[in-house]
């Protein structure tokens, strides 16, 4: 075992740490009181000449698509590297590192794996440029955890594909100019294989984008309506019956779950610093033991989560591949998301009720905004239900249940 | 022995869930949500029509009264539909005054209380997390006649539609009450943006109030045992509020996970999530023991606390759990604004702490034992 | 709502409690310090001739069998004074309502209803003078919680019925003279109709018994074995194939928890003398906020289920039956089996390993013990997932899950 | 940055699992629990050969000056096999004597402890739950030459198999460490009956025994700090042992749900199994992160307790869990003697409070944050 890094990686450490000096736009926010979270959508779009600016220096870094490779204009970066990125970054509470979030996340990856010449020059400088966003027509009512069970789908007109049908849960999809969707293509064929993934521009006639409305007020997601929505041939990304595929793959990403990780460790130092300030059981809230040992617990899952990705990561380092043992680290993050938000509310008792705007509120109700949004990351990616079932069924060997 | 309702409370359940379907459904529940109204006053007048106001005042002052496990009856009802109305917090009011008033003040406000031409509510406890008399800082000063009264009141529930506060004052190095007018001068009601918008709860501050010395209620700086006493006869009717929310929220959930499939069966085919339907059931069947339990000590026991205590513990515990997984198991549709799932969660987020914290009353359980 | 009891109740409350004040054996321990609990198989067989006594003056004042008809030589008691009865002996820690405890339990409302004159005149007053021990056989290897896939079988030959097969989980088998036996008696009819019930002579030649010794190191159960075992026809009980129904009768007991209740109250009172005895995290642990919180909740827990035990008695008293619900206080009681043996030790820290015999055991490690037997209530009466199924499929109707 | 076992652990921990399973399947583990004797003879000698006691001793005293993470390699292993030896407890008191000896002390003490010719434990803790220097109230008496201790030690573990104690005072009012050989006139050892029979445990007591100033280890009265880490580096091995036995414990009820069969399916097919041996599962990976990291940590960092705590603690919730649920998932046959679940969840009631309870843990992890 060997937790330092070498004299290479401390001076990246030290660049980054520089470069975030200047030009981190939260550095004002991270180093004096508690910090509102980021990912607040609506107040995003009002920072948005700040967040571009960020963007863009970033991109003369070379650490957007950092691990990308340095041919599409990626920075062709190692693990341990974008680790350490992440981890400054998270750490002074930066924003996220490269706009076109979904792009990044889920587009890039397979466009690069799967694209043409002509859709890498296309589309991969317009996500690391923030020019383009992306959304994702994964998920459709009814089909839920099942995602393979998709029913939206797509015929073939001469030079043209003919889409039908509809897609929920599409983070992001108001702000998006770029949708990468599946499609079924051939129905006859057998679940997972008569699905193609297409590259749709949401200014499409035919496309509808109807906003959900959140429990927490916001309208992070949106239903995508497809109406005999026509998209030439050459958006389709990957092979025909090729989608499922093209979706499931993602570049050899780090699994160091260090950005989650990271996130959760400055909820928790904002958490301590709330307990100091507010009253719970007769005294301040963290003199009181019940607090205590609600947040020495959940530092305790925070710092398991950060260890058991250093392992994904040294395995990866050592050149396996990291699979089903992530859904242990999603289930930390799911219990540590709903608790981060129940241990604010009853820190802050009585006063855990008020909401932004509210006389009385505290940190402007950033944590009733915690408690209201947990089931975005609890659900979203995956249900703990589903996750379980992985570690069962893949790494216990159970049977399936269904 | 006899551990159950009586045909008679079956009777007013069953009226009252009629009422709550018919004129309370879910949509217009969220109209008040939205609305800035300090109450629906459509609603407010068809159950002052039914005599629901009335329903705990005493006889001798236009009430029909009915015991407090009646009211509870009710209030498990009204959580099922998460009504938004100050009904309750009203009846606890006049709860005070029946207990606590001179015949004159009886005889003033409850006929008023019980036709529900005036809404009330109690205007104790204050910015601090103090549940006990040493939280109560608003002061009286008495010249005989009259008393002005200064400091400000926190968390008053639907204090925006009350027209008479019973304000809690420290006096003589205790705590007196006073009758005081809404509209008196001098005070402001602000209200709050709370996390459950089926509810209201108001901020209230009292800038040199003058009232009447006849508008104490009780005996100056002495009143705080009776005081405490209708706090947790509201705390009582509160769980009972959290207990018909939770079990609305069960069997929302577990209606969905009957017809939702996933992987070509229903979902509520899983231990996954049927062990979680049960576990939660469990919790709201030993809850609703507790609450049912606790209206009847509060009328008949010395001491009703410890009851009160466990009711009030173990209802959070339900409410909790039941609002929590009940927008998990609906999964990602649980967590949109259309979804009643997640109602109810934020329910159980506004009373959790709300008169007090698990924490809270399972520490007064052992210490009302002198442990 | 009514919690007082009629001048009638209360007398036979005082009755109660004037019988125990002169006749309870464990009047000195109950009124002293912490007592040992009263169902260690060993050490109760020390004690038998004391034990014995107070069955003799229970049956003197009708009180075995309390709720078993006059006719039969049972008590003939209402479910009130049934509830009473089994409040006040619990309290006063009192050994069993009646020494043969299965027979009591399973066989005797079973002959009642079932059997015929010759039955009940041999068996019934055998049980209530404690003359006859009774075990149950209907548990077998690999039948677990599914009771009715019994494959132990009995062949008519002539006016026997020959018995061949295995049970196993039988409790208290070494000291029974008689077993209430469930065999296939038609193994072409549908699971639950080939079923008889036989009622067989532990002394039977070709009944074998081998005791199971458990992880507490006693043996409360053994595995019998019948090689060839016959069995007279007017040992049967019920008709043939009538098994099952006769094995899920019981006549209609009062469903109020309370023995479990006060069983519970009274380990929660010891408790708290254990935490005002022993530190814990720097103090006295009843001054513990860690250890009051459980303590607290497992007196909530166990106020919950004695007033869900009076809601289900009083639907009983208005003439309803009481049935699948009573999952929920079983459920509760298998949460509170494992808690209180953990708290017990917890709050004794590091000495809560000692056990019975050690240097420095605490009350001589009968909290070890219940840290030892948990298991037993457990999963004896149903697991809690069958409990949980249960709710889950009766209660709220969702679909089998098999 | 490499956070997994070398190629060297990878072997050693292969030769140490091929010696359990060959040298000490779970039939000499019930051997060893029903014996009277202090430990297995017939193993130490064959463990003595293998060279393990010398893995962690320094290479200048006869060992192979091997890192304390390698240690926890092994105390895995173990776990899982619930090994029943003193050579944890010996290797800890190895580290005392390495730590904190003079050269004169190592010389004398290493190599024996390294061959296996003599086995050591620490006697530091007594009646007390007290875990700091406070709690420790044996008494040294000092004349230059002679010292003479009289108190008693409680819960030393494996003090029957050893033939040195380190013995823990009170001196200048502070603490110093005393080599007593364990049959030095006065030193009386009884073997307590632990709810874990596969481990030992003993009271010493100490009736005016008579040591050499020379046999005192550090200086007098001022070892505490030093002991404090020696005995965390103990508690680390011993969350290792816990993550063993809780991951023996989950592979054991998961082969088990894979072939029992219970509605014409295994029951590993049903999510209330499968969903709780997952979650066992989880915690038993996030506190094994925790240990490994802890083990690196004392050979480490300046102050490796934060450190410490949360794998003591972590460990402890993932040994419960798992010692239960592989009880309940077995059914009536996991609470039979013969069956091995029952053994881990044993295993887990005599850590879980040992070197600190997870509430004493947590409350540490504030405390050395200053918070």
């Amino acid at each position: 075992m060997d937790f330092s890094f070498s004299e290479r990686e401390e001076a990246f450490r030290r660049e980054v740490r520089e470069f975030l000096d200047v030009s981190n736009p939260h550095r004002v926010v991270a180093a004096g009181k508690d910090a509102q979270s980021d990912d607040d959508v609506e107040s995003a779009m009002d920072r948005l000449p700040k967040l571009l600016a960020w963007n863009q220096a970033l991109v003369e870094k070379g650490w957007v698509g950092f691990h990308w490779p340095k041919e599409v204009g990626g920075g062709g970066g190692g693990l341990i590297e974008q680790m350490i990125l992440k981890q400054e970054s998270g750490k002074a509470r930066a924003p996220m590192l490269g706009l076109s979030y979904m792009g990044l996340a889920w587009v890039g990856p397979g466009i690069i794996k799967y694209g043409t010449e002509e859709q890498k020059r296309r589309f991969i400088p317009a996500i690391l440029e923030a020019r383009d966003h992306w959304c994702t027509g994964y998920s459709e009512p009814g089909s839920g955890s099942d995602l393979a069970s998709l029913r939206c789908s797509a015929v073939r007109d001469g030079d043209h594909y003919v889409i039908s049908g509809q897609k929920t849960w599409t983070s992001l999809a108001m702000w998006s100019q770029w949708m990468i969707l599946l499609v079924r293509t051939d129905p006859g064929a057998a679940k997972h294989l008569g699905i193609t993934c297409l590259l749709v521009p949401m200014d499409a006639a035919g496309v509808e984008v109807r906003p959900i409305k959140a429990m927490n007020g916001e309208t992070p997601f949106a239903e995508v309506f497809f109406n005999d929505v026509r998209v030439p041939v050459e958006n389709r990304l990957g092979a025909e019956g090729q989608g499922w595929d093209v979706t499931k793959h993602a570049l050899a990403n780090e699994r160091s779950s260090i950005a989650e990780v990271t996130a959760m460790v400055n909820h928790l130092e904002d958490l301590k610093r709330l307990a100091k300030r507010c009253r719970s059981n007769g005294r301040v809230a963290i003199q009181d033991p019940l607090v205590r040992q609600r947040l020495a617990r959940m530092e305790t899952m925070i710092e398991a989560m950060r260890l058991t990705g250093l392992r994904f990561l040294t395995k990866q380092l050592r050149g396996h591949e990291v699979g089903a043992e992530t859904s242990v680290n999603k289930l930390l993050r799911a219990e540590l998301e709903v608790e981060i938000g129940r241990l604010a509310l009853d820190i802050e008792g009585r006063y855990g009720s008020l909401v932004k705007g509210s006389p009385g509120a505290i940190d402007n109700g950033k944590w009733q905004r915690q408690a209201l949004t947990w089931p975005s990351y609890v659900i979203g990616g995956g249900t703990p239900n589903i996750q379980k079932n992985v570690i069962a069924e893949r790494l216990l060997g159970l049977p399936h249940d269904a | 022995m006899d551990f159950g309702f009586s045909a008679d409370q079956e009777q007013l359940k069953a009226q009252v869930r009629r009422f709550l379907d018919s004129e309370c459904p879910m949509d217009r529940v969220r109209q008040v949500m939205a609305a800035k109204e300090s109450h629906d006053r459509g609603l407010w007048s068809k159950i002052a029509e039914l005599g629901w106001p009335a329903l705990t005042v005493p006889e001798s002052f236009g009430g029909l009264g009915m015991r407090w496990e009646d009211l509870v009856v009710i209030a498990e009802e009204m959580g099922r539909s998460l009504f938004p109305s100050p009904f309750l917090a009203s009846a606890v009011a006049a709860r005070a005054i029946a207990l606590m008033g001179s015949e004159g003040q009886k005889s003033r406000w409850l006929p008023l209380l019980a036709s529900g031409d005036l809404i009330a509510t109690l205007a104790i406890l204050e910015d601090s997390d103090d549940l006990s008399a040493a939280g109560i800082g608003l002061v009286a000063e008495s010249d005989g006649e009259h008393v002005v009264l200064s400091g400000s009141k926190m968390f008053i529930p639907h204090a925006q539609a009350a027209g008479l506060l019973l304000v809690a004052a420290r006096e003589h190095g205790g705590i007196s009450l006073f009758a005081v007018p809404a509209d008196a001068a001098g005070v402001t009601v602000t209200p709050l943006r709370l996390i459950d918008q089926s509810q209201r709860a108001a901020r209230v501050t009292l800038a040199a109030v003058v009232v009447e010395s006849s508008d104490r209620i009780g005996e100056p700086g002495a009143v705080w045992s009776d005081l405490a006493a209708v706090l947790d006869a509201g705390t009582v009717v509160l769980a009972a509020e959290m207990v018909g929310a939770a079990d609305a929220a069960l069997r929302l959930a577990a209606e969905y996970a009957k017809v939702r499939k996933q992987f070509g069966h229903p979902i509520g085919r899983f231990q996954g999530v049927k062990h979680r339907l049960a576990e939660i059931l469990v919790d709201i069947e030993s809850s609703r023991s507790l609450v049912y339990f606790a209206s009847w000590a509060v009328d008949h026991q010395e001491d009703p606390r410890g009851a009160v205590s466990m009711a009030k513990a173990y209802a959070s515990q339900a409410l909790d759990r039941a609002g929590e997984e009940g927008i998990q198991i609906h999964g990602a549709i649980g967590f949109t604004w259309e979804c009643d799932a997640q109602l109810y969660y934020k329910r159980g987020r506004y009373c959790r702490n709300l008169a007090g914290s698990p924490e809270y009353h399972h520490e007064r359980l052992l210490s009302v034992q002198g442990i």
